[in-house]
């Protein structure tokens, strides 16, 4: 991309895109001897929404897998803020403010939607157990001032009706908004979206990309999302990273993707998505 | 049928959030703890709060402390008897060593006690998980039973291996040994409970909880929204083993007094509390007392059907009392696997919308 | 009537400071927000409408301007009504659901120069009419999502107008004094356009002393008192809500909640369990019919208490409520009763904390009024319109019936005319039409006597007040007989399978009826006898169906033949409609009455068909769907003929 | 060849603990079996074994079943039928009750738990554990008894002389523990055939491997599990054959069910070589433990020893022995 100055770019629709939030250098993961990455590099920008596209098993899971440090790469270096981090536990870059949803839903199902989204911010909870035990001053304030936050967020997501419903009992359309309820929680700096549309019908596409959009415009968060469906990824995102068998085989605007001829070979390559 | 419902509205999240939101049900909850505290200490004579009310509190409290491992954590442990073994040692060997302070704190101290074991034994539970974890904590009953009764220092070399509970007071009433009435034992368990399970329920419902549970539900993705599985895991041991701890100390102190640990806290003890929390109903404080009161009631009224008023022979008797137990808890599993927690809420449910079915 | 209907204070804004002075702590306002009901007592509520009026000020807002309000209730668009009000400038609700070109013709009318929305939907309406009407120089919206990308030259959100009044204060504060002072009586409180049944809205404007002096007649007349619960959940717009939710409010200092939102107001009724209730018939029938479809599948055991405790509150409910002497035994019974049903009833309805509930704008079915009167809850009827401030005659405790609307609310002076329309005349009586002189003239005569255009005469004995129907709509028909639709539809309207009724017969020989069934109702009775159905329009047009229909037509008959004046108009045949009449049509009005004319004209064919004889009849009729398509439906109706009971026939009175 | 004494007795310990982890093996394998088909933890294994040898001594002895019950009426006194079975008729008796006991508790519980957490199921077996120890306790009394079928018993001679010809000490080792281990051994080796060979062991593998795939080919999953409780019930009769003969049939017995937990901790709940390994080595760890640590600390180890070593062993293993590597996904 380096027909982008460094320190950002405007969108068709006038948004200000920032400098690199998070650059991936050479990523290379391996499954014992299986290749899943072959050498990809790629930046995120600060506020942009940005696609991960491919046709199945293209990698694009591992990928998101390797930004949310679930996996470790073999080879290759992961920088966030200008910082390269080093290999940390998935929940310790979770405290770095990268937040996550997963394409088969991972929703807490014993827990009501309010405790689920809750759970979203348990990195920012500071109270000690005894205080908590005794419920008194700190962490009952503590657990209100969080609340008032997660209910902003219910409402931003209108799902206000089900708020004290069991998860186990909510449709899967549901799931997937209390699921991004649950990661917006968390205020990150980096959001992940693993297939967010995936076994949606079009009516529930549409809301998904209305709240994704909703969530860049309101809360100026920078998106990533993995999406095997083109068409409504090109309509949201301001730049894409293709993959097919593990390697980038283009990166730019929707248009430039579009055009890419490669791209082209790799989608009519499986004409069933 | 008996809530009344509309005007009760919540214009703050403490409110919002607190244990009984609905005001019928604070009003029952205020009944109970008059009942407790003030009408049965009058009322109960010395046979129900031996045989029946000081058990149900104490077993109570090991629930608690069970139920938040295994119900709100998921951790499945069978080393309950145990972690009360050494709560009850932890208590029997701080009370000879300060006689001069009071057993309260005695109790509490067998508790952190406790709630350290607990801490090592847990440790494993980063790696191992399910039936390996439940069988793994197998180690630590049969390991500290061991212990206790092998090593004299922990029994203060009695001859006959046996701890027992000198007497000790609370603001000048026995409460231990051997001359105490027993309302004042009944009263010292009733505050424990109380107390516990009040912090249980403000630890389950608070971030703690949350933690807990989400491991319970999908460890990976808890990890990934920032859950140190570790941590939770470790803090979900220590709590549970401080209440079973306490469970221990006043099992031994205030109830039995004289301890031989094999028999008082062998692996039957650990099945009996595990019978409670399953029976009443994982993952809740409600559950963990109804559990505990069937646990204990259920072997009494069989004992009184059949060795008191039909007069069969006592050891016959035991033998159909464990056959009436194992089949009860099938059928019960059989019946509502949620436990009777499930079952009150289903009950309360239809009681908000009666006469509506839905 | 008093010069000092309001005591010391002749307005709003002073009722406003005298609670805030009088009820500090007590709350003013609530809103279910977030999960819980956000509260302001009458003292913050004073604070932020101040700031908020503050906040106009610097916006610009001068004496007499209007400020136009569109949204849901919302403590804020009550606030920034008062705000106006302090600004001695008036508001003007009006109503959200409007389409573009009736909002159009509202906002040119009154010629607002400020406008306050709720939310984007609101704002996008008024930008969409904006171009067309120059006057409009400030937007306030309450809702900021999905508001960041406009252009914000002539926009701002309320928060930040309040803000702004809030740090300018020491600019403002001896203006807004001012302008609050310079408030009296006579000045204008608010401009409320009625929908009005045929042709355009008219704006009625209402003085301080129209308000106040009914607001406080009223509240006395049923001890409403501070510590009373609304719930304001009917259009801003209707003089009602204006009524309940800012005048008696600030009269008697009760406290007004907003629901979350449209959909969850049941819930939320639930929740507050309001102590004084208005609802319009619909909304009371709605709910008997979710109890009763509820009930169905109850096990048999609580259907039978049920059927058996209702049939005892049926009996001597009405009578308890009103005092009369019953016996120990049945008082004993219904005790039980209200333990086992009455009581969990009323508050699954959230209707266990009403002590005075009201009823308007259309005839209610005997049974269902009386259904609610039966388990202990103190429904009453009301007779009032926008130009009198809703007040005319309104039924006192232990005089309360179905069949009339009451005796002359305190202060209100009736007449009958020969043509049998009803005159009135109050301190609530408007000041005019705006801009509307002649009609103004058409309405309201020299001693301030008031037409109501309906018909109806006041009983001897009672002196309640009957209403037959519309003045204009009473008609004769062609043997001279009366004609009076709309005292049939409601009988029609009575049977829960029925939602609305049409009746035709004016100038002609006998009278027709178009009917439209209740989905909710019918589907249901259709999902219990296993009747499958694709369509409304499939079920509609269903034979067995039609059958029962018939049936509620024929028992109708029946019960006009009772009576001689009206045994003319039997219908004779009928015919069940394809579709809903639908507002969004102009099939009905806002406040969902039926447009007579409107649907005559539309439906003209099928008119003649009804007349004409066949046995059916095929149609094609366009329809406007929510998201404002327009599109066709094609059906082939049935025409069914009912029995009719040859009445003691003889010529109206005159 | 010389061996200091050490040694030698630390080898004897080693080869009774070897003979003695056959045993654990056969317990630890009718849990194995019943887990891998039905995902079953079956606790009441060891009580099964209990109830098989009361039944096998009662049978065998011509006991009344429920006499206690019985007298209980005014007037009734039953004591026994007065004849006694021949052992192996009374075996193959036993064996049909255990097969019985299978069909009952499938039909009675298992059947109403499908689909239950395994937590659920665990409890439920450990319900059964304690109605079977009652209800073994009610059938034919709480007194010790005796087994008596036929095995050889006391010191192995031939053992004997021959150590005593190589290093010029005696080892001790019971003959019956011998038998045992032939008898483990043959019992393995048949399961193997069985579940190798046999069109049901088949079906059963399949079922172990993949539940939802061997339904959809029309493996009846209530046959399944009646057929493993069934071996289950065989094996504890085994089992309570061995135990009873060696210390009595008492309550005891039926704690041989936690001796073999560890043995599935090593060994992993679903492989039955496992098991058996797992067995020899925590049979063989235990007595050294116990024949060079125990004296220091008192003694009586091995009521531990076998946890703690699963426990450690665990903690760098945690799928045990044979079990394949978890690999965690998202």
């Amino acid at each position: 991309m380096n027909d982008m100055a460094q320190d950002g770019y405007t969108t068709a629709d006038g948004r200000k895109i920032g400098g690199v939030l998070m650059e991936m250098r050479n990523i290379t993961l391996r499954f014992g001897g299986v290749k899943a990455i072959t050498d990809i590099s790629f930046d995120i920008r600060e506020g942009e929404i940005r696609a991960i596209i491919g046709p199945n098993g293209a990698g694009k899971s591992s990928m998101l897998n390797v930004i949310s440090g679930f996996y470790v790469p073999q080879e290759g270096e992961v920088w966030f803020h200008g910082q390269r981090r080093a290999p940390m536990k998935p929940y310790e870059v979770a405290r770095q403010g990268i937040a996550r949803t997963f394409q088969n839903i991972a929703l807490f199902d014993g827990m009501s939607v309010l405790d689920n989204i809750m759970t979203g911010r348990l990195t920012m909870m500071k109270t000690g157990l005894f205080s908590q035990a005794l419920w008194w001053g700190r962490a009952q304030a503590e657990e209100t001032a969080h609340r008032e936050k997660v209910e902003r967020i219910i409402d931003f997501l209108e799902i206000q009706t089900i708020r004290k419903t069991p998860v186990g009992r909510l449709p899967y359309g549901l799931k997937k908004r209390v699921e991004l309820a649950r990661a917006l929680a968390a205020e990150p700096k980096l959001l992940l979206l693993d297939e967010p549309m995936a076994g949606m019908n079009v009516e529930e596409k549409e809301d998904m990309s209305r709240f994704i959009l909703d969530v860049n415009d309101e809360f100026g968060t920078t998106i990533a999302l993995i999406e095997h469906d083109m068409g409504v990824v090109m309509d949201l995102s301001d730049r894409v990273v293709v993959m097919d068998y593990g390697k980038k085989i283009g990166d730019g605007t929707p248009d430039q993707v579009r055009a890419n001829q490669a791209v082209i070979d790799a989608y009519l390559g499986v004409a069933h998505d | 049928m008996f809530y009344r419902e509309a005007g009760d509205f919540k214009t703050s999240y403490p409110d919002d959030s607190q244990t009984f939101p609905i005001r019928f049900d604070r009003l029952g909850y205020y009944a109970v703890l008059l009942l407790g505290f003030v009408v049965l200490p009058f009322v109960l004579n010395d046979y129900w709060t031996n045989a029946v009310f000081i058990p149900f509190l104490i077993y109570a409290i090991a629930a608690l402390g069970l139920n938040i491992l295994v119900g709100y954590c998921g951790q499945l442990s069978l080393g309950t008897g145990g972690f009360m073994a050494v709560g009850a040692y932890a208590c029997y060997k701080l009370t000879t060593a300060f006689p001069d302070i009071n057993i309260v704190f005695h109790i509490l101290g067998a508790g952190i006690i406790t709630a350290g074991v607990g801490l090592l034994f847990g440790l494993p539970s980063l790696r191992i998980k399910g039936f390996y974890l439940a069988v793994a904590t197998l180690a630590a009953q049969f390991f500290l039973v061991w212990l206790f009764n092998r090593v004299p220092w922990f029994y203060n070399y009695s001859a006959s291996g046996q701890i027992s509970m000198p007497e000790r007071t609370v603001f000048g009433i026995a409460v231990t040994g051997a001359q105490v009435a027993p309302w004042a034992g009944y009263m010292v368990c009733l505050v424990f409970v109380v107390v516990l399970a009040w912090m249980a329920r403000n630890l389950t419902r608070g971030a703690t909880g949350r933690k807990w549970m989400a491991i319970r539900d999908m460890d990976i993705a808890a990890e990934i929204i920032g859950v140190n599985p570790l941590r939770a895991k470790l803090t979900a041991f220590a709590v549970s083993s401080f209440y079973v701890g306490i469970a221990g100390a006043l099992f031994f102190s205030v109830y039995l007094g004289a301890v031989e640990v094999g028999e008082a806290f062998g692996i039957e003890k650990s099945f009996a509390v595990l019978f409670m929390i399953i029976i009443g109903g994982l993952g809740s404080i409600f559950g963990s007392f109804a559990g505990a009161a069937f646990m204990v009631v259920l072997p009494v009224l069989i004992k009184l059907v059949l060795v008191d008023s039909w007069g069969w022979p006592t050891d016959l008797a035991a033998h159909i009392r464990l056959m009436i137990v194992g089949a009860l808890i099938i059928i019960f599993l059989i019946a509502e696997p949620h436990g009777m927690a499930q079952l009150w809420r289903v009950t309360k449910d239809k009681l908000r919308l009666w006469p509506f079915p839905h | 009537m008093s010069m000092n209907a309001g005591g010391d204070c002749p307005s709003i804004p002073a009722l406003l400071a005298r609670n805030a002075r009088k009820y500090p702590t007590l709350a003013a306002y609530r809103e279910k927000e977030f999960g819980i009901w956000q509260s302001w007592t009458w003292a913050e509520a004073e604070v932020q409408i101040r700031a908020m009026a503050m906040g106009f000020l610097a916006l610009g807002m001068a004496r007499g301007d209007h400020v136009a309000v569109i949204g849901r209730n919302r403590p804020a668009l009550y606030w920034s009504m008062m705000a106006a009000q302090m600004c001695g400038a008036v508001p003007v609700p009006l109503y959200q659901e409007a389409t573009g070109d009736e909002m159009a013709y509202v906002l040119d009318h009154c010629g607002a120069r400020f406008v306050v929305c709720g939310d984007q939907e609101q704002v996008d309406k008024v930008i969409e009419v904006q171009d067309a009407i120059k006057h409009i120089e400030q937007v306030v919206y309450l809702d900021k999502r999905g508001m960041r990308k406009y252009d914000h030259s002539h926009m701002n959100a309320l928060e930040d107008v309040v803000a702004e009044g809030r740090a300018g204060h020491h600019r403002f504060e001896a203006e807004l004094e001012a302008r609050i002072n310079e408030l009296t009586y006579d000045s204008t409180c608010v401009m409320l356009y009625t929908s009005g049944t045929t042709g355009k809205p008219k704006g009625v404007v209402l003085s301080n002393r129209n308000i106040i002096a009914t607001s406080r007649a009223s509240s006395e007349f049923d001890h409403l008192r501070a510590g009373d619960e609304v719930l304001a959940y009917l259009p801003m717009a209707w003089v009602g809500d204006f009524i309940f939710s800012i005048g008696q409010a600030t009269w008697t200092g009760f406290c007004v909640n907003c629901p979350e939102s449209p959909e969850t107001m049941m819930t939320d009724l639930r929740e507050i369990g309001p102590t004084y209730f208005f609802a319009p018939p619909r909304i009371f029938e709605t709910m008997l019919t979710n109890v009763m479809i509820r009930m169905e599948d109850a096990s048999r055991l609580k259907k039978r208490l049920f059927d058996h405790y209702m049939a005892l509150a049926r009996r001597i409910g009405p009578a308890i409520l009103d005092g009369k002497p019953v016996s120990a035994l049945d008082r004993l019974r219904y005790g039980l009763g209200n333990r086992l049903i009455y009581g969990p009833l009323k508050n699954t309805l959230g209707l266990t904390r009403v002590r005075v509930a009201y009823t308007a704008g259309e005839a209610i079915g005997p049974e269902i009024f009386d259904f609610y009167r039966s388990l202990g809850i103190n429904l009453k009827q009301l007779y009032g319109q926008t130009e009198a401030s809703v007040f005319i005659t309104q039924q006192p405790d232990g005089q309360v019936r179905s069949d009339t609307v009451g005796v002359p609310s305190p202060g209100v002076e009736l007449r009958i005319a020969d043509s049998g329309e009803v005159y009135y005349r109050s301190p609530g009586t408007f000041v005019k039409y705006f801009n509307n002189p002649e009609s103004t003239a058409s309405t309201k005569d020299a001693e301030g006597w008031v037409a109501t255009g309906d018909a109806g005469f006041i009983e001897e004995d009672t002196g309640h007040l009957r209403i037959i129907d519309r003045a204009k709509d009473v008609g004769k028909m062609a043997d001279g007989r009366l004609f009076a639709p709309k005292y049939i539809e409601n009988k029609l309207k009575f049977y829960p399978n029925i939602l609305e009724a049409v009746v035709f017969g004016a100038a002609r020989e006998m009278c027709t009826a178009f009917i439209n069934i209740d989905l909710t109702a019918v589907g249901n009775w259709a999902e219990r006898s296993n009747i499958s159905y694709s369509s409304y329009q499939e079920l509609s047009q269903h034979p067995q169906v039609i059958e029962t229909i018939k049936s509620h037509v024929e028992a109708v008959n029946r019960s006009v033949a009772e009576d001689p004046m009206l045994s003319g108009c039997q219908v004779h045949r009928f015919l069940v409609l394809h579709k809903e009449l639908d507002a969004d049509d102009g099939e009905l009005t806002r406040t969902r009455k039926v447009r007579r004319n409107t649907i005559a004209e539309k439906f003209a064919e099928l008119i003649e068909a009804l007349y004409g004889g066949v046995a059916s009849i095929y149609t094609e009729t366009e329809v406007t769907y929510e998201d404002g398509r327009k599109g066709a439906i094609k059906a082939t109706l049935t025409i069914t003929d009912a029995a009719v009971v040859p009445g003691k026939q003889r010529m109206a009175a005159e | 060849m010389v061996l200091p004494d050490q040694v030698l007795y630390a080898m004897e310990a080693a080869l009774n603990g070897l003979l003695s982890g056959v045993m654990y093996a056969l317990v630890a394998l009718g849990f194995v079996l019943i887990f891998k088909a039905s995902g079953v933890f079956n606790y009441a294994q060891g009580v099964m074994a209990l109830f098989a040898a009361l039944t096998l001594v009662g049978i065998q002895q011509g006991q009344v079943p429920f006499a206690d019950v019985i007298n209980l009426i005014p007037g009734v006194e039953v004591h026994g039928f007065g004849w006694t079975v021949p052992a192996l008729l009374a075996i193959v008796l036993t064996g049909l009750v255990m097969i019985g006991m299978a069909l009952i508790i499938e039909a009675l519980i298992l059947k109403h738990l499908v689909n239950q957490p395994p937590i659920i199921l665990f409890m439920a077996t450990i319900g059964l554990a304690y109605f079977l120890e009652g209800l073994g306790d009610t059938m034919w009394g709480a007194d010790i008894k005796t087994m008596d079928v036929g095995l050889p018993q006391g010191m192995s001679g031939t053992i004997d002389t021959v150590t005593n010809a190589w290093f010029g000490y005696g080892f001790y080792v019971d003959q019956l523990n011998i038998v045992a281990t032939v008898v483990a051994a043959v019992l393995v080796a048949l399961l193997m055939l069985f579940s190798q060979y046999s069109k049901q062991g088949r079906a059963l593998r399949a079922v172990a491997d993949d539940h939802q795939a061997a339904l959809s080919v029309g493996i009846s999953l209530r046959f399944i599990w009646v057929l493993v409780w069934s071996i289950a019930g065989f094996v504890a009769l085994v089992a309570g054959i061995m135990w009873g003969a060696r210390s009595g049939v008492q309550f005891s017995l039926s704690l041989i069910a936690l001796k073999a937990l560890p043995v599935l901790m090593l060994g992993g709940f679903t492989s039955i070589p496992g098991a058996i390994v797992g067995g020899l080595i925590i049979g063989v760890g235990e007595q050294l433990f116990e024949f060079w640590v125990g004296p220091l600390v008192g003694g009586a180890t091995e009521n531990w020893f076998a946890y703690v070593l699963a426990l450690v062993f665990l903690v760098f293993r945690p799928q045990g022995l044979f079990g394949e590597k978890i690999i965690e996904r998202v």
